[in-house]
């Protein structure tokens, strides 16, 4: 029996061989950061019970100013809304966190669930990034500061996305990445679409060395 | 195209992150085996349809999921405010209950 | 009824500088009462007061109107005309309304042009296409004219229709209703008005219902902008508006408004000779006798009495269009509008008796009043002459929501537009 | 030749730059700078359309969006575009134009021959005639031909179209000098401000009148200087040929930018879309959208070579035509001097008829020192000529009253200008409910000055009244600083200096509209109002006697302002003729609804990127790519695409599927059932929360056990099904049919937010992250083991309907014995990113014992032969669990009154003969009836045949070897029961296609009805 191979919703376009470093031959980057752990969680976030006992799991206070995230070495944690976050991991580590979760908030009102498969990350770069986002997202993404999480629409499908670095990170639904995939090519026409090397960060790092990964 | 300001969210989003939820505060009868098919009925299919200013929910679909109420003019468009379910019912309350 | 309207009318009028033409129809004065007053002067209950006068004999009649004659839905919708619904109550009774279209111009002696094209009903899915089997099986034993076309008989029959495969929607087939078609909306109202008032029927319009008098559980009267009038019967057929009507009488109604939007193309040379439906991707298209595409949109969810829409149903719409007709990407939208529509939790209407006597209602056709028309009249006229309703509306009462008997046309996946 | 060239300074005009084009076949040559219009007048080509109704010659009358006449139809093939007026179509080189009316010719129409009998076809004529049902069609087929302008282009586009969603805090409307001036004010001011201008570059009039002077500054001069500062903020950012042709609800505004049509073919490029759809937010709208000059109405004033005034002037002054060598012009009001005196500065004769008796001292003396022909008090009776203008035959006019007072001379003319006024610009004001008023003094519709300050709509410029180009950059300087000072920022960044104009104040314009003949309306020479619908005065006045009063009726009754101009030439004249005809006040009339588009838009720039494959979402499962490599055909499944069935090479669907079916019940079969909606409840009144939503009890299910539920509406109808699993007792796992997922998480999510609030459940989708293949049939067991040797799957230890964790090819998974098909299967749920890898080690592992993929028709056929409905297939909305025989799965002793429980009980819901859900066999075993065939009793009479119900399923059982079928009958279970049988009730027909086949009812489960197979 052959070892267990992940591979991702847009696996299919090929994308990781076509990469290469950002430069200014494209308007646009783009690229899937594929296999990261997403949670679910969910409890009141009035509840300072709660609270408490997730942001210590996570290692860093649970954010619950609406539509922020937070950030640590290891996760980052997007508030989607008063009970609900979405927790953002190295794949590996997810089934570990879910479990410290789990045992943290034994006795308070929440749930933990493992979203790992559910979603994809793509990352949206380059000069006109926001031209793009102009043209998928009904959002005022000029306005979104560092941050600062946003779900709102995509197309006809919808996205949760943030900044980070110099580009945008779109969490999508894996049913839907290929659908999103293809109307953000379609958008980014006019600019020119470079598929990026996307820069390594500490997520993606920890993923790809826990598991293994279809070639692109 | 409306704008709702989404009390849950804190911001102003575009209509298309929404969807609409209906007249608000339609309790279910507590104890539905005592009311006759006329009453039923009513609960079921008769809506207010109000010409005018309508308490209604909206849900914010793309955004936090969150059901939440609107007050809004059906005869011009126009929006009062937007609330938490349980904001709304007191805000609702406060005008009687009328539409 | 003298037959004013005739190529030869037109010919010794037209040598007389077109002069001597007279009012289609006499503008009235309210009078302090009637047998009945019909609230709304829509192609619906313009042809409740013609057949009121007609076949029952009644004189004493108004129809009073809050702003001018056919200018709601009547002008608003996209003149589609069929009788092919599923359940039996629906399709007898849009049936009937056909057999009036197909001798209404005659009737009335005046041009509704309307025009039997064929209607296309597009199926998309393997459970569209069991949905129009099953649709097309009933019309056949309900006497109704339709038949089930495949994919390459649609093609031939509409060779502008994409049915390639790869189609996010492929067309799998459609079930087709020769005699379907589309009619002038705008004359039906004038036609019927035309005719009512020929039979000595008061249309009034700007004349608005601001009150109803009821005593003893029986209306004897309105209060209007212009005035009390003092009935002995109301009936009501203000589409969009029957809630605000219904709430004056202290009656609750199954019923939303919502709007419904759609809109025109700029005029083109004939490219499109028949109606063509699609549910799965919400469009329907015909192309008037003047050269525009007729599209109608989809529903707007939230409820609304402004006759405006929110653009991004407007724009789903032309991806749907675009989708069956990939040349029309280049045509243009000359117009678009709304209307306002009483939608009912089963997609079908209400003509009924109600717990006021003497008081009726004609409403919640949500999106498929227009081709109802005379057929609704007819059975409106017969509920409120008789105070009992017609065979062919007893299925269509009130009474329906509190015993369950509801008609589910849209739960049947019947095309309800 | 009549027209020429003229090298005029500031034209927008570059004679360095010829290019040639073509009109019907003809080559012509024009310049860098022209519109087609320009171009085809600067080669004298009047007559290029014939009129709709009577196939009258028809020219160029405008030179913007106002044009009824000069529709063009606009290269050929896949790029054609009918209908561009050609006032608006850039000149380039190659462009292909050619007419869209005149048949067979434009010198010869057809439709003339009609026009000479067009007494006998006055407004609405086609209403009073053709009244045979019969010959009906015959008639229509030759309206139809006669109608329609351009045509759709035969092919699928090959351009593109997008758009963009802009958020700004000031969008003005039109680039004109009350625009520019705004933009400036509120770009100085830090604000981020969008303008947006229809044409190639921003100016709007002042490009017509480049001697204008705006604070000592030629217009030409200001323009640069303007443009030039809004370009250097970074603040603002100027839309050119961008058109905002609707405003809605709370200011969205959408503008539509051409960012090819003005390219030769050739240059255009592919990654660039056609047009873009800007959806533009703006939290304040300042409307500067200007003025368009109405003609005045009279006899044959539709003869080519008549035009605006205003078209005259800016086809000298922009484009370097002049339009003819003696120009007649005919106004009521000041605004056609400047033009005047243009005209014979460029080398033509001009005679300036004015209605009014006294005009203004100080345009009289410019006017007459410029050597203009100046006839005071005179109107234009009728117009002379044939394929274009040849002069027209004055009348004295009344200095009062609208009338005739003598005979005035014949003038010889080879191009018309008229000015009846200007009409603001006032339809996006109006899109949203606004309503402009009548300004007696101006006569004009215009807005409010200070716009709709509560929705925060502003209005500058001409577009409320103010004609005058300072007293419109005055009002343009206070509105712009009451919104600054709304805003709380300074105003003062532009001084009155700043706007000072060389124009003398104008005075007020005479009130005429339609110029009298002499003669009764209708008697005279046909005069047009609206000259896309053939509208003529005579219409309205007819329409009138006839009773369509209403301004609404008049416009429906003529089609007077149905045309693609959309009545900007011919409305406020409308109004006026019909005021005058009803004897009424202009603002007694009112005007007509504005609606959208101001100008038409393609519906490829409305769908935007929702095109070809994004459309719509088209969604996969994880292991998509794993069908597609074993050729899987397709079946769209609300926005999933499913695999239907696994041909293999030769088979057609029903070998397939026979092949696969006998796989599942005799060997095994695998699916992906990862479509299916998955939820995860979490909280310790999950329970109770599923008694509610389902019709079943959940008090006593276990964990590690798995149950079906029926999920009905508070109709008491079904909506949904599925399995649900508990996993601990304060965590479950709900899933739901692949088309009902995101309706039953919603509404499941409505009861809790909106009723039950209290109960502690919280759910979270996770059909996305779990990808589900079914192993069925009798060898699942063994194929399973091989690949998974943590779980016990031993049948006392496994039972059917339970769920365990365990490790499959080497992946967590959970696995779930449940079966929708009969037979003894698992359910293999794993992260989707493993679904491809379990998949395949799955089919690795089964390759022994003959496993084989199979799609939904196969697993339709194996849960029809089991008598399993599918919730929208075996169910219409209509169908309550009573019906479809499942009470079993209700349980009504439950202490909560489920959703739709209180239904049941209701009158008709709870009477006898409901259509109930039965098993069909027909006499003849070959014979699979057509799913949709309906059920009735007896063949022999006529329509209206009572119909019993109707076959929701029907196959062809290769298990039995024959067909089966699924129904819904009126009565069924009685019909079906012995006393049934021994009545012979359970005998009916299936009739479909005309055909009826005898069938008898029997129970739905026609295999293993004890469900023995599932248990082994």
């Amino acid at each position: 029996m052959s070892e267990p191979v992940m591979r991702s919703p847009l696996h299919s376009f090929g994308l990781a061989s076509q990469a290469k470093p950002i430069d200014g031959s494209s308007g646009v980057w783009a690229n899937e950061i594929p296999h990261i752990g997403y949670i679910s969680l969910r409890g009141d976030g009035r509840d300072q019970a709660f609270v408490s006992a997730a942001s210590k799991a996570l290692g860093i206070p649970l954010p619950i100013e609406p539509c922020t995230l937070a950030t640590s070495e290891s996760v980052k944690v997007l508030w989607l809304s008063p009970d609900e976050w979405m927790i953002v991991s190295a794949p590996g580590q997810a089934n570990a966190l879910c479990s410290r979760l789990e045992l943290a908030l034994a006795g308070v009102r929440n749930q933990v669930v493992d979203n790992s498969g559910g979603y994809t990350q793509i990352f949206l770069g380059g000069t006109h990034a926001l031209d793009v986002l102009r043209h998928v997202s009904v959002y005022d993404f000029e306005s979104l500061q560092p941050g600062r999480v946003a779900g709102t629409t995509l197309g006809k499908s919808s996205v949760y996305a943030f900044r980070q670095g110099n580009g945008y990170r779109l969490i999508v639904r894996r049913s839907f990445a290929d659908y999103i995939w293809r109307y953000l090519v379609r958008a980014a026409n006019p600019y020119g679409l470079g598929i990026a090397d996307v820069p390594v960060d500490n997520l993606v790092g920890t993923s790809t060395a826990s598991v293994n990964v279809a070639a692109g | 195209m409306f704008v709702f300001f989404c009390p849950h969210c804190g911001e102003n989003r575009e209509e298309e992150e929404f969807g609409y939820g209906g007249e608000a505060f339609i309790p279910r009868p507590a104890t539905p085996e005592t009311l006759n098919d006329d009453a039923w009925g009513d609960y079921l299919f008769m809506r207010k349809n109000p010409k005018g200013w309508h308490w209604e929910m909206w849900s914010h679909n793309t955004g936090c999921r969150k059901f939440f109420v609107v007050k809004r003019n059906t005869a011009t468009n126009a929006i009062a405010g937007s609330w938490t379910l349980s904001d709304g019912r007191k805000a609702y309350d406060a005008e009687g209950g009328a539409t | 009824m003298r037959k004013d309207y005739s190529s030869w009318s037109l010919f010794t009028k037209g040598l007389r500088h077109n002069e001597g033409w007279d009012p289609a129809w006499r503008s009235a004065e309210p009078k302090p009462s009637y047998d009945v007053v019909i609230v709304g002067a829509g192609g619906h209950g313009l042809a409740t007061a013609y057949y009121l006068a007609k076949e029952h004999g009644l004189r004493n009649i108004a129809v009073i109107e809050k702003g001018y004659l056919g200018g709601g839905n009547t002008a608003r919708n996209t003149t589609i005309v069929r009788s092919n619904y599923l359940w039996d109550e629906a399709a007898l009774l849009y049936e009937h309304a056909l057999k009036l279209w197909e001798g209404l111009t005659e009737d009335l002696n005046f041009n509704v042009m309307f025009s039997q094209r064929g209607v296309f009903n597009l199926g998309h899915t393997l459970q569209d296409m069991r949905d129009i089997e099953r649709r097309v099986n009933a019309n056949n034993l309900n006497g109704i004219d339709a038949l089930v076309l495949d994919a390459a008989e649609v093609k031939r029959r509409i060779p502008i229709l994409n049915t390639a495969k790869t189609a996010r929607y492929p067309v799998l087939g459609a079930s087709f209703q020769p005699r379907g078609g589309i009619a002038r909306h705008d004359a039906v109202a004038w036609g019927f008005a035309r005719a009512a008032s020929k039979c000595g029927v008061d249309i009034i319009e700007n004349c608005e219902v601001t009150g109803m008098d009821i005593a003893n559980g029986r209306i004897v009267g309105l209060e209007t902008t212009r005035g009390p009038i003092k009935c002995e019967r109301v009936g009501c057929v203000a589409s969009g508006h029957s809630s605000v009507l219904a709430r004056m009488a202290g009656i609750r109604m199954p019923i939303e408004s919502h709007p419904l939007q759609a809109f025109v193309s700029e005029s083109m040379k004939p490219v499109l000779d028949t109606v063509v439906m699609s549910n799965a991707v919400h469009g329907y298209a015909s192309q008037s006798d003047k050269g525009e595409l007729v599209i109608g949109a989809g529903i707007d969810h939230y409820t609304s009495y402004t006759q405006r829409g929110s653009p991004h149903i407007i724009e789903h719409t032309a991806a749907a269009i675009i989708e069956l007709f990939p040349m029309f990407s280049r045509v243009r939208m000359n117009r678009q509008w709304g209307g306002i529509v009483d939608t009912t939790p089963d997609a079908c209407p209400i003509i009924s008796k109600t717990k006021i006597k003497g008081l009726y209602f004609n409403c919640g056709w949500g999106t498929g009043g227009f081709k109802a028309t005379p057929g609704s009249g007819n059975v409106f006229a017969h509920t409120i002459a008789k105070d009992d309703p017609h065979p062919l509306n007893r299925a269509f009462d009130l009474a329906r929501f509190s015993t369950g008997h509801l008609i589910d046309e849209h739960g049947a996946a019947g095309v309800a537009h | 030749m009549t027209s020429f060239r003229v090298r005029r300074p500031g034209a927008r005009i570059d004679f360095e730059k010829p290019l040639s084009f073509s009109f019907d076949g003809q080559p012509y040559s024009g310049f860098a700078g022209d519109t087609l219009a320009s171009a085809l007048l600067a080669n004298d080509v009047r007559m290029l359309a014939r009129s709709f109704k009577y196939g009258r010659p028809r020219g160029i009358v405008g030179s913007g969006p106002e044009e009824p006449n000069a529709l063009m139809q606009i290269e050929a093939g896949a790029h054609t575009i009918p209908n561009l007026k050609a006032t608006q179509v850039e000149l380039y080189d190659g462009l292909i134009a050619r007419r869209t009316t005149g048949y067979p010719t434009l010198e010869f129409d057809l439709k003339s021959i009609g026009g000479l009998f067009s007494r006998f076809m006055p407004a609405g004529f086609y209403y009073k005639t053709f009244q045979n049902q019969k010959l009906w069609p015959k008639f229509e087929h030759i309206i139809r031909q006669a109608a329609g302008y351009g045509s759709a282009p035969a092919e699928p586009d090959p351009e593109t179209y997008d758009h963009s969603h802009r958020h700004t805090q000031v969008l003005v409307v039109g680039g004109g000098a009350s625009g520019l001036l705004a933009a400036l004010a509120a770009g100085r001011a830090g604000l981020k401000v969008v303008v947006v201008d229809e044409q190639k570059e921003c100016g709007g009039w002042l490009l017509s009148s480049p001697h204008s002077i705006i604070g000592g500054k030629t217009a030409d001069a200001w323009l640069k200087a303007v443009l030039g500062e809004l370009q250097s903020m970074p603040n603002v950012e100027v839309l050119t040929r961008t058109s905002a042709f609707a405003l809605h609800n709370m200011n969205l505004v959408l503008a539509v930018e051409q960012l090819q049509d003005h390219l030769p073919l050739g240059a255009r490029s592919a990654h660039r879309p056609r047009q873009r759809l800007h959806r533009i937010r703006a939290e304040n709208v300042v409307l500067a959208t200007g003025a368009i000059e109405r003609p005045l109405v009279f006899g044959n004033n539709d003869l080519p070579g008549i035009m605006t005034a205003s078209a005259l002037t800016t086809y000298l002054n922009r484009y370097g035509v002049a339009a003819g060598k003696r120009v007649l012009l005919h106004t009521s009001n000041d605004h056609v001097y400047q033009g005047a005196c243009d005209l014979v500065r460029a080398g033509c004769e001009v005679v300036l008829a004015d209605a009014r008796a006294r005009v203004n001292p100080a345009w009289e003396k410019r006017a007459r020192a410029a050597g203009v022909d100046l006839r005071l008090g005179y109107g234009i009776a009728y117009a002379r000529g044939g394929r274009a203008v040849s002069g027209a035959q004055l009348v004295k006019l009344d200095a009062e009253r609208n009338a005739v007072t003598g005979k005035g001379p014949s003038i010889d003319c080879d191009a018309l200008g008229s000015s009846g006024g200007l009409s603001p610009t006032v339809h996006l004001y109006c899109h949203d409910g606004g309503r402009p008023h009548w300004d007696d003094e101006k006569l004009a519709f215009v807005v409010p000055a200070t716009g709709r300050a509560k929705s925060r709509i502003y209005c500058v410029g001409a577009v409320t009244g103010e004609f005058g180009l300072q007293q419109a950059l005055e009002q343009t300087q206070r509105t712009i600083g009451d919104l600054l000072a709304s805003l709380g920022k300074p105003a003062g960044t532009t001084s009155a200096t700043d706007v000072h104009t060389d124009e003398p104040a104008s005075v007020p314009p005479r009130r005429i509209f339609r110029i009298p003949d002499g003669m009764r309306e209708g008697h005279g020479k046909k005069a047009f109002v609206d000259f896309q619908n053939d509208v003529s005065a005579a219409d309205i006045h007819l329409a009138v006697r006839e009773n369509y009063r209403s301004i609404e009726h008049i416009k429906r009754y003529t089609a007077l302002g149905f045309g693609t101009d959309q009545g900007k030439l011919s409305n406020v004249n409308g109004f006026a003729i019909a005021a005058d005809a009803r004897g009424i006040s202009i603002p007694e009339v009112g005007t007509t609804t504005y609606r959208p588009a101001y100008s038409p838009v393609t519906f490829g720039t409305l769908a935007g990127l929702h095109a070809d494959e994004t459309f719509e979402p088209r969604r996969y499962s994880a292991m998509h790519a794993c069908h597609v490599a074993r050729g899987a055909e397709f079946e769209p499944v609300g926005q999933w695409l499913r695999p239907w069935y696994f041909p293999l090479p030769g088979e057609d669907m029903h070998a397939a599927v026979r092949r696969e079916c006998l796989a599942a019940r005799r060997g095994v079969g695998i699916m992906d059932a990862s479509t299916l909606g998955k939820i995860d409840l979490r909280g310790k009144d999950v329970r109770e929360f599923l008694g509610r939503v389902y019709a079943n009890d959940w008090a006593k299910l276990a964990p590690g056990k798995c149950r079906y539920g029926l999920m009905l509406d508070e109709n008491g109808m079904v909506m949904d099904d599925g399995v649900t699993a508990c996993i601990t007792d304060d965590h479950f796992v709900m899933t739901t049919t692949t088309g009902g997922a995101a309706r039953v998480f919603s509404w499941l999510e409505k009861w809790h937010q909106t009723e039950w609030p209290d109960l502690d459940v919280y759910m979270t989708s996770v059909t996305d992250h779990w990808a589900t293949a079914a192993i069925v049939g009798p060898k699942s067991r063994q194929t399973l083991a091989k690949v998974c040797s943590d779980i016990d799957l031993s049948p006392s230890a496994f039972k059917f309907m339970d769920w365990r964790d365990g490790t499959v090819a080497g992946v967590p998974a959970r696995v779930f014995r449940i079966s929708f098909s009969g037979e003894l299967a698992f359910e293999v749920n794993v992260d989707a990113n493993y679904g491809h890898h379990v998949w395949e080690a799955l089919m690795d592992a089964g390759r022994e014992f003959g496993i084989t993929p199979y799609g939904t028709e196969t697993m339709h056929v194996l849960r029809a032969e089991k008598g399993f409905i599918i919730v929208g297939q075996d169910t219409d909305g209509s169908m309550t669990p009573l019906d479809l025989d499942m009470a079993w799965a209700v349980s009504m002793k439950k202490p909560f009154s489920f959703i739709g429980k209180r239904s049941f009980a209701r009158s008709d819901t709870a009477g006898p003969n409901r259509k109930q859900l039965v098993g069909l066999l027909t006499e003849d075993p070959e014979i699979v009836l057509a799913e949709g065939a309906q059920i009735i009793e007896r063949t022999d009479i006529a329509p209206p045949v009572p119909m019993l119900g109707h076959v929701t399923s029907s196959y062809y059982s290769p298990e039995l070897d024959r067909s089966i079928a699924l129904a819904v009958v009126r009565d069924g279970i009685n019909r079906r029961s012995d006393e049934g049988r021994k009545t012979g009730r359970d005998v009916l027909y299936a009739h479909a296609g005309g055909k009826a086949h005898k069938v008898r009812l029997v129970s739905p489960v026609f295999i293993d009805p004890k469900g023995e197979r599932q248990n082994v």
